[in-house]
C-alpha cells in the first residue's frame, strides 16, 4: 500500500508542477514586434470618454496622413494617471509623447525624463511665440521648453443672470474691479429672513444665497492676490513663497473681510468651496457669481438649469487682472527612439488647426495657439460673452509653484487658512506659521538631488 | 383504522384525522402568535438595514435613468418621474463596452478558476499537515496582505516590465495561480472545522494525499469553495489599480479601467457613469444570486436526511 | 471551550517520527504554488519597499543610503502622528462593528423563510459596487448641505451634522462607509453557519436548548473558526482603509481623516518621497502584525476548530 | 395534560423534496418517506420497530424526537403533541441517534455529558453524578476524560445512551442502539435500557438487531416503505 500511496503522491506533484510550468510557459510568450519599417509611436493620454471620442476622430486623420507611423494610444484615465506616470518613470517605459499637466511636466523635467525640446523646434522652424506665454511657461525651466501646451482654460467670473435680475443689480462686466465686486456680493447675498448683511437683523449662520463662491483657501490661489499688489511668489519659480510680507497680507485681508466681516462669500473648503465641483453653490443656483475654468461652461450648459454669462477677472485698484489656467499638454521622453517624428506628431496634436477642431469645438477647452483660441466663439450656447476667455488668456499664467514640495506645503498649510478665515487665528499670526511650513517642506526641493 | 381514542379535553369524535388531532393542542395559538411577533421582528429590522444599504444604488439607479440635464441640477432632485433610457445608449456607445465587457468576462473567469484551484490547495496544506516552520510561513502569507497595494506598485511593475508583460493579462492573471492569501487562509479555516477522523478514515482506505483535498476536503467545505469562488469573482471583476496601471491600450481595457475613463479631474461624465457602473453590476450579480443559492444548498441537504 | 483534555494524539519533541516526516514533505507539496509565487512575485517587491525605507529614492537615480533617518523624522511628524491615531481609531470603531452587525445579520438571514434570498442579495450589493461611482454618490447622500442623509434629519427633526466637512465628524462617517460594505462578511458568516452540524443543534434542542443557549454555547463556538478569520482579515483590511478618504476628503478636514495608506500615498505619489513612503509602509505592516499576532495568540482562547489540535 | 397512550400517531405523514439543484430539469420530485402512520404505544411499553433501509424509521423517530416536522398528521407523546408543542414534548423524551456529529468532539466523553446535562436544566452536582454512574454503566469510565475525536464508534454510540437516558426521560427513542457493539457492551446497554423504561413512559426502538428485539420489545412494529406492514401490527 506504501507503494501505492507513493506513486499517487508523485501524481499529485506532477499535477501541481505541470500546472505552474503550463503558467510560466505562457508568461514568456513575448511582446509583438515590428516586422515593418514603420516607425512605432507610443502615446499616452490621460483623457475623459468625451475627450477621447473627438480626439480619436482627429488621429484617424494623422494615421492616414502619415501611414509611416505606428501611432499606439496608450489611454490611462486621469484617476489613475499619477500611478502610472511613476511606475514608468521607474522602469524607463514612458511613452514617445506623453500628455502631462504642468505639476506632472514638472516633475518629469526634474526627474531628467522629458526631453529638451529646444533644438528640435528651432530645427523644425516652430514658432513657441504663437502660444499664450502663461500655458508656455508651464513646461519650461531655465529658459529650456519641455513639452507644448494644447489647451489653457483661464478662471473667469461667471454669473448667474436670474439672481442678479431678482435682486436687481446691474451685471458684472468687464471693467469690474474688485471694490464693485464686493458690493454686489454684498448686495446679493441673503440670510434666511431675507436680510443683506448690511442690515441690522442679518444672520450669519443662516445664509441661504451668498453673492460669491470664491475665497483663497491655499497656496496655490495666487491669482487672488496678484490684483491687489500682493503676489506670494518671491521669485519666477516661485521656489520661495511669503504669505506674511505687507502687501500680501494686505491682499488676503481683504478676502478676508469679504468672508468673515460681510459674510458675502461662504467658506467651506470639503464640501464646494470650488466653484465647479459638485454641490458647490454656484452650480446649485445659490450663489450669484463664481470664478472657474472652461469646463463649467459644459457641465452648465448640460443641466440648462442656470442662465449666466461670464466677464474677465475684476480688476485690482491699480488696474491689474490676474488669472490662472489649468493646462494639457504634450512632452516627449527623453529615451524615444524617434525624436524627429515624436516631435512632429506632438507639433500637430498641437497646432491650432488640430486643437481647433478636435479640441475647442466639442468644448473640452482653450487652444493653447493664439491662432486657435477664436475656435471657443460660439454663439449657440451659452455664454454670450467667450470673448472674455480670449481677454483672460493674455495674463493668464500657469498654476504655481512648480517646486516638489509644493504639494506637501499646500495639504500642510490647508488648516491655516481655514483658522484664519473662521476668525480663530489672527491674520499675520496664521501666515508667519504659514511661512515657517512652507519654508519647512519646500526645503528639499530647494536643496535639490 | 383505529377505533379508540385518547381521552381528550374537549372531547371529540375520535375521527382519525389531522384536523381532530389539532384540537387537542391548546399552547398552538400562544406559539403561533410569538411566530408572528418573531417574524415582523426578523422581517422589520432586515427591512431597515435594507434600506440602509440600498441608498447609494437608488441614488445610482436614480440617476442613471433620469434626463441628463437633472443630473446635474443642484440641489439633486430624486426621482423626478421623468425616466428616459438615453444615459444607457450613449454611455455603451461612447466607449467600446462590449469589449470591456468580454474582456473582463476572460480576466474574470481565468483567476477565479486559478484563485479557487490554487488557493484551497495551499489552504489544505496549512490545515491538514503539521510541519517546522508552518507557522512562520502563515505569518509571512498573510503579512504580504498587510502591504497597502500601492506601495509595491512601482516594483511590481518594474518587474513587470522587465519581464515584458506590460499590456497584457499576464500581470492580473498569473499571480492567481500561486494562492491568493485571503483565499488560502479562508480555505484553512473551513478545512479545520471538518473533523480529522474524516481523513484518517480515508487514509487508511488508502486514499492519497491529494485524493484527500479533491475527494474529501473539498466536498465537505462547498460553502467555503462557493464563498471563495464568489469572493475572487467580486474581487477580480471589480479590480481597478492593476488593470489600470498593466492594460494600456483600450482594446484591453477592463469594465473598471473604461468607467473610470468617465471621470475627469475637473468635470465627470456622471450622466454616463452612473449608467454604465450599473451594467457593470448586472453580471456578478447574477453570480452572487446564483452562488448564495449553491451556499445555502446545503441547509436543503440536511433536511432531506 | 472548556479545559482541553490531554491530547491523546502522538506527539514527542525531538527528533521527527517518520509520520511527522512524511507530514513535512505534504505540507510543503501542498503549499508548494504559494511558495512558488511568493518568491517570484512578492518577496521582491516587499524586499525592495523595505529596503528603500532605508534610502532617499526619486526613481530615475540611485538611492541614497539614509540609515534610520525617515524612521527618527516620523517621531516628531505631526502628520504621521496624527495618521497612525486616526488609523488605529478606524479600525479599533470598524472591526467590532462590522463583525457584529455582520454576524448579527447573518443569524437573522439563516433561515429559510420567504424573501431571505432577496435580503441576501440586497445586503451584499453593495460590496458589489466599487469604484468611483459610488464613492461619488457617498459624497452626494452625506453633502451637509444638499445631500439625502440631511434631508432625512432634516425632516425628522434631527439635527443635521457637517459630516465630511467637520472634523468631528468626518472619520465616524468614513467609518459608517465602511461599514455598508458589511455584505461580504454577511456571507462568509452564512456559509460558517451551513458548516454548523443540524445533528448538533437537534440533539441540544431535544435536551431542551433554548435559542439563546444554542447560539451561546453550539452556534458560536461552532463558527468561531471563520470569526477568527474575518477579524484577522478585517482588520487588515481597516488599516488599509484608502479609497473613501482618497476620494471624499484627501484626509481633511483638519487631518480628521487622514489614515496611514493615505498618507503612504500622498508621500509617494504627491510628494515623492518614496523612501518616506516605504518606511510608513514598514511601520504600518509591523502594527498590523503586531495586531495579527495577538489575535492568533488570543485565538487559542476562543476558537474552537472540531477535531483538529491547536497549532 | 393526560394521555392513555405514551405514544400515539395520527396519520403521521412526511414527504421529504429532492435539494434544489442547479440546471436540474424538470419539477422536483418529492419521496414519501412516511405515509399516514398511526400508531398507539402504551404506557410502560417497548416497541421494536422494524423493517428495511428506506422503511422511514429514522424518519418516525426524528418526527417523535420532533427534530422533523409532520407534513401532515400528528403525534403526540405523553398527551403533547409534537407539532404543537414540541418544547413539552422534548422535556420527556431521550433520544439516541448514530450521528456522532452531535457531540463536541474537542471536548472529552463526561464534558460532553455535563454540557447536555446543564441544557437539561439539571443541577450540576447531579448532572455529574449521574453522568459518572452511567459511563460506569456503559464499560466508559476509561474514556470519561478522552476527547470524544479519540472514541471509536461503540464509544460514541455508547455516550450518545447515556446522554439520552442522563435525566431519566419518561419516553426513549433509539435509533439503532446496539449497533457496532461487541457482545459485552451490547449486555451492558441492554441492561440500562431495561432499567430505564419508566413504568409511566415508553421506548421505541428502531433496531436491525433481532435479539434486541427480542429481549427487550414486548411488541414489534414493522414499517415498509413508510407504512406500518399490516401482519405485523401486533403480536
Amino acid at each position: 500500500m506504501n507503494r501505492r500511496l507513493g506513486r499517487r503522491d508523485h501524481a499529485s506533484v506532477a499535477v501541481v508542477l505541470l500546472l505552474l510550468l503550463t503558467m510560466l510557459a505562457g508568461c514568456a510568450s513575448p511582446f509583438g514586434g515590428d516586422e515593418e519599417e514603420r516607425i512605432t509611436l507610443r502615446l499616452g493620454t490621460q483623457m475623459t470618454a468625451a475627450e477621447l471620442e473627438s480626439f480619436e476622430q482627429g488621429l484617424a486623420k494623422i494615421r492616414e496622413e502619415h501611414p509611416e507611423w505606428d501611432i499606439q494610444l496608450e489611454q490611462t484615465p486621469q484617476e489613475g494617471f499619477v500611478e502610472k506616470f511613476n511606475a514608468q518613470i521607474a522602469s524607463n517605459t514612458l511613452p514617445d509623447i506623453i500628455q502631462v499637466g504642468i505639476p506632472h511636466a514638472q516633475q518629469g523635467i526634474r526627474q531628467g525624463v522629458l526631453l529638451d525640446l529646444t533644438e528640435l523646434i528651432e530645427d523644425a522652424g516652430f514658432d513657441p511665440t504663437d502660444f499664450w506665454p502663461g500655458a508656455l511657461e508651464g513646461y519650461e525651466k531655465d529658459g529650456r521648453l519641455y513639452g507644448i501646451p494644447l489647451s489653457a482654460s483661464p478662471n473667469v467670473l461667471f454669473y448667474n443672470k436670474t439672481i442678479f435680475d431678482a435682486e436687481n443689480v446691474d451685471y458684472p462686466t468687464d471693467d469690474w474691479t474688485f471694490e464693485d465686486l464686493r458690493t454686489a456680493a454684498i448686495a446679493l447675498t441673503h440670510d434666511r429672513n431675507g436680510n443683506t448683511p448690511n442690515d441690522p437683523g442679518f444672520d450669519p449662520d443662516n445664509v441661504v444665497q451668498w453673492g460669491l463662491n470664491a475665497a483663497p483657501a491655499h497656496l496655490y490661489s495666487r491669482a487672488y492676490f496678484i490684483p491687489f499688489g500682493g503676489d506670494p511668489c518671491r521669485n519666477p519659480a516661485c521656489d520661495e513663497m511669503s504669505f506674511s510680507a505687507p502687501e500680501v497680507l494686505e491682499a488676503m485681508s481683504w478676502w478676508v473681510d469679504l468672508v468673515a466681516n460681510n459674510h458675502a462669500a461662504p467658506y467651506d473648503p470639503y464640501s464646494g468651496n470650488q466653484t465647479g465641483v459638485p454641490g458647490d453653490p454656484f452650480v446649485a443656483g445659490l450663489a450669484a457669481m463664481g470664478f472657474s475654468g472652461y469646463f463649467l461652461v459644459g457641465q452648465l450648459n448640460a443641466s440648462g438649469t442656470i442662465v449666466y454669462d461670464i466677464v474677465q477677472p475684476p480688476a485690482g485698484p491699480t488696474g491689474v487682472r490676474a488669472t490662472e489656467f489649468s493646462v494639457h499638454g504634450f512632452g516627449i521622453a527623453k529615451n524615444t527612439k524617434h525624436p524627429e517624428a515624436a516631435f512632429e506628431l506632438l507639433r500637430i496634436l498641437t497646432s491650432a488647426e488640430f486643437t481647433s477642431e478636435y479640441w475647442a469645438k466639442p468644448g473640452h477647452g482653450v487652444p493653447a495657439a493664439k491662432s486657435g483660441a477664436q475656435a471657443v466663439l460660439n454663439p449657440r450656447f451659452q455664454p454670450d460673452n467667450e470673448q472674455a476667455i480670449i481677454d483672460a488668456m493674455a495674463y493668464g499664467s500657469a498654476f504655481k509653484p512648480f517646486v516638489e514640495g509644493a504639494l506637501e506645503s499646500w495639504l500642510a498649510t490647508v488648516d491655516i487658512f481655514i483658522s484664519v478665515f473662521k476668525g480663530e487665528t489672527p491674520l499675520a499670526e496664521g501666515m508667519a506659521e504659514a511661512d515657517r511650513i512652507i519654508a519647512e517642506t519646500m526645503v528639499r526641493a530647494n536643496s535639490g538631488p | 383504522m383505529k377505533q379508540t381514542h385518547a381521552p381528550q379535553p374537549q372531547g371529540t369524535t375520535g375521527a382519525a384525522t389531522g384536523a381532530g388531532i389539532r384540537r387537542f393542542s391548546s399552547p398552538r395559538a400562544r406559539r403561533s402568535m410569538l411566530h408572528v411577533v418573531e417574524r415582523l421582528l426578523v422581517y422589520g429590522v432586515l427591512t431597515f438595514f435594507a434600506f440602509l444599504f440600498l441608498l447609494p444604488l437608488i441614488s445610482m439607479l436614480d440617476t442613471a435613468f433620469k434626463p441628463r440635464a437633472l443630473v446635474y441640477s443642484f440641489p439633486p432632485t430624486w426621482f423626478s418621474g421623468d425616466v428616459t433610457l438615453d444615459n444607457f445608449r450613449f454611455g455603451w456607445n461612447a466607449l467600446p463596452f462590449d469589449r470591456f465587457l468580454l474582456n473582463t468576462l476572460f480576466v474574470t473567469s481565468v483567476s477565479v478558476c486559478g484563485t479557487v484551484l490554487s488557493s484551497s490547495l495551499v489552504g489544505f496544506g496549512f490545515a491538514r499537515y503539521h510541519a517546522r516552520g508552518a507557522g512562520l510561513l502563515f505569518m509571512v502569507m498573510l503579512a504580504t496582505l498587510m502591504i497597502p497595494p500601492t506601495t509595491t506598485l512601482i516594483p511590481r511593475f518594474v518587474l513587470f516590465a522587465k519581464l515584458g508583460w506590460i499590456n497584457s493579462y499576464l500581470p492580473l492573471l498569473d499571480p492567481t495561480f500561486f494562492g491568493m492569501p485571503f483565499f488560502i487562509f479562508l480555505f484553512r479555516q473551513f478545512f479545520r472545522s471538518i473533523p480529522r477522523d474524516y481523513f484518517d478514515a480515508a487514509e487508511i482506505d488508502g486514499c492519497s494525499p491529494f485524493g484527500l483535498y479533491w475527494r474529501i476536503a473539498l466536498p465537505m467545505a462547498r460553502p467555503a469553495l462557493v464563498t471563495s469562488a464568489l469572493f475572487a469573482t467580486i474581487g477580480a471583476w471589480n479590480d481597478f489599480l492593476d488593470p489600470l496601471i498593466f492594460l494600456s491600450t483600450m482594446d484591453k481595457f477592463t469594465l473598471q479601467v473604461g468607467l473610470a475613463t468617465f471621470n475627469g479631474a475637473y468635470y465627470s461624465q456622471l450622466h454616463l457613469l452612473m449608467p454604465m457602473a450599473l451594467v457593470g453590476i448586472v453580471p456578478v450579480l447574477v453570480v452572487v444570486v446564483v452562488g448564495q443559492r449553491w451556499i445555502l444548498s446545503g441547509l436543503m441537504r440536511q433536511v432531506e436526511k | 471551550m472548556r479545559t482541553p483534555a490531554p491530547e491523546t494524539t502522538r506527539k514527542q519533541p525531538g527528533r521527527l517520527s517518520r509520520a511527522a516526516q512524511r507530514d513535512q514533505r505534504r505540507f510543503y507539496l501542498f503549499i508548494l504554488p504559494w511558495l512558488i509565487g511568493f518568491v517570484l512575485f512578492q518577496a521582491g517587491p516587499m524586499l525592495f519597499a523595505i529596503g528603500i525605507s532605508f534610502t532617499d529614492w526619486l526613481l530615475v537615480d540611485t538611492p541614497v543610503w539614509r540609515g534610520l533617518a525617515h524612521y527618527r523624522t516620523m517621531r516628531s511628524d505631526a502628520a504621521f502622528h496624527a495618521a497612525l491615531r486616526n488609523t488605529l481609531y478606524y479600525s479599533a470603531a470598524s472591526v467590532p462593528l462590522a463583525i457584529a452587525l455582520s454576524l448579527g445579520l447573518a443569524l437573522l438571514l439563516n433561515r429559510r423563510w420567504a424573501g431571505m434570498s432577496v435580503f441576501r442579495t440586497i445586503f451584499f450589493v453593495p460590496s458589489l459596487v466599487s469604484g468611483v461611482a459610488v464613492v461619488l454618490v457617498w459624497g452626494w447622500l452625506f453633502n451637509p448641505r444638499y445631500g439625502a442623509v440631511n434631508g432625512l434629519l432634516g425632516s425628522l427633526g434631527l439635527p443635521q451634522p457637517g459630516w465630511l466637512s467637520d472634523p468631528r465628524w468626518a472619520m465616524p462617517t468614513i467609518i459608517l462607509l465602511g461599514v455598508w460594505s458589511v455584505g461580504g462578511i454577511v456571507v462568509v458568516y452564512l456559509a460558517g453557519l451551513q458548516n454548523v452540524p443540524t445533528e448538533l443543534y437537534d440533539a441540544a434542542r431535544i435536551d431542551g436548548a433554548g435559542r439563546w443557549q444554542m447560539l451561546r454555547a453550539i452556534t458560536l463556538p461552532m463558527v468561531s473558526p471563520v470569526t477568527f478569520f474575518l477579524m484577522v482579515m478585517v482588520t487588515i483590511g481597516s488599516l488599509q482603509v484608502f479609497a473613501p478618504v482618497y476620494v471624499l476628503t484627501e484626509g481633511g478636514p483638519r487631518n480628521a481623516t487622514l489614515t496611514l495608506p493615505l498618507y503612504i500615498y500622498q508621500n509617494a505619489f504627491r510628494f515623492q518621497k518614496y523612501g518616506y513612503a516605504a518606511a510608513l509602509t514598514v511601520v504600518l505592516i509591523v502594527i498590523a502584525l503586531a495586531l495579527t499576532l495577538l489575535q492568533l495568540a488570543l485565538a487559542r482562547r476562543w476558537v474552537y476548530y472540531t477535531g483538529w489540535s491547536g497549532r | 395534560m393526560s394521555a392513555e397512550w405514551a405514544i400515539e400517531t395520527l396519520d403521521l405523514s412526511r414527504t421529504f423534496q429532492e435539494p434544489r439543484r442547479l440546471f436540474a430539469r424538470g419539477p422536483r420530485r418529492s419521496i414519501n418517506a412516511l405515509d399516514a402512520v398511526n400508531l398507539q404505544i402504551g404506557r410502560g411499553e417497548c416497541v421494536a420497530l422494524v423493517g428495511p433501509n428506506g422503511a422511514g424509521k429514522s424518519t418516525l423517530l426524528r418526527l417523535l424526537a420532533t427534530t422533523v416536522t409532520p407534513t401532515r398528521g400528528d403525534a403526540c407523546i405523553l398527551g403533547y403533541s409534537v407539532r404543537s408543542n414540541p418544547a413539552a414534548v422534548r422535556r420527556v423524551i431521550g433520544v439516541v441517534t448514530g450521528d456522532d456529529r452531535s457531540f463536541f468532539w474537542r471536548l472529552t466523553g463526561l464534558e460532553n455529558l455535563l454540557f447536555f446535562g446543564q441544557l437539561q436544566g439539571l443541577h450540576p452536582a447531579t448532572s455529574h453524578a449521574r453522568a459518572v454512574t452511567l459511563l460506569e454503566q456503559l464499560g466508559l469510565s476509561d474514556a470519561a476524560d478522552q476527547r470524544f475525536s479519540g472514541y471509536s464508534a461503540g464509544m460514541r454510540l455508547r455516550l450518545g445512551i447515556a446522554r439520552a437516558v442522563l435525566h431519566s426521560p419518561r419516553v426513549l427513542l433509539l435509533d439503532e442502539p446496539t449497533a457496532s457493539l461487541d457482545l459485552r457492551h451490547r449486555a451492558q446497554v441492554l441492561d440500562l435500557l431495561r432499567a430505564s423504561i419508566s413504568p409511566d413512559g415508553a421506548a421505541l426502538i428502531a433496531s436491525h438487531d433481532a435479539g434486541l428485539a427480542a429481549s427487550l420489545a414486548g411488541r414489534i412494529v414493522r414499517l415498509e416503505q413508510g407504512k406500518v406492514a399490516p401482519k405485523t401490527a401486533r403480536r
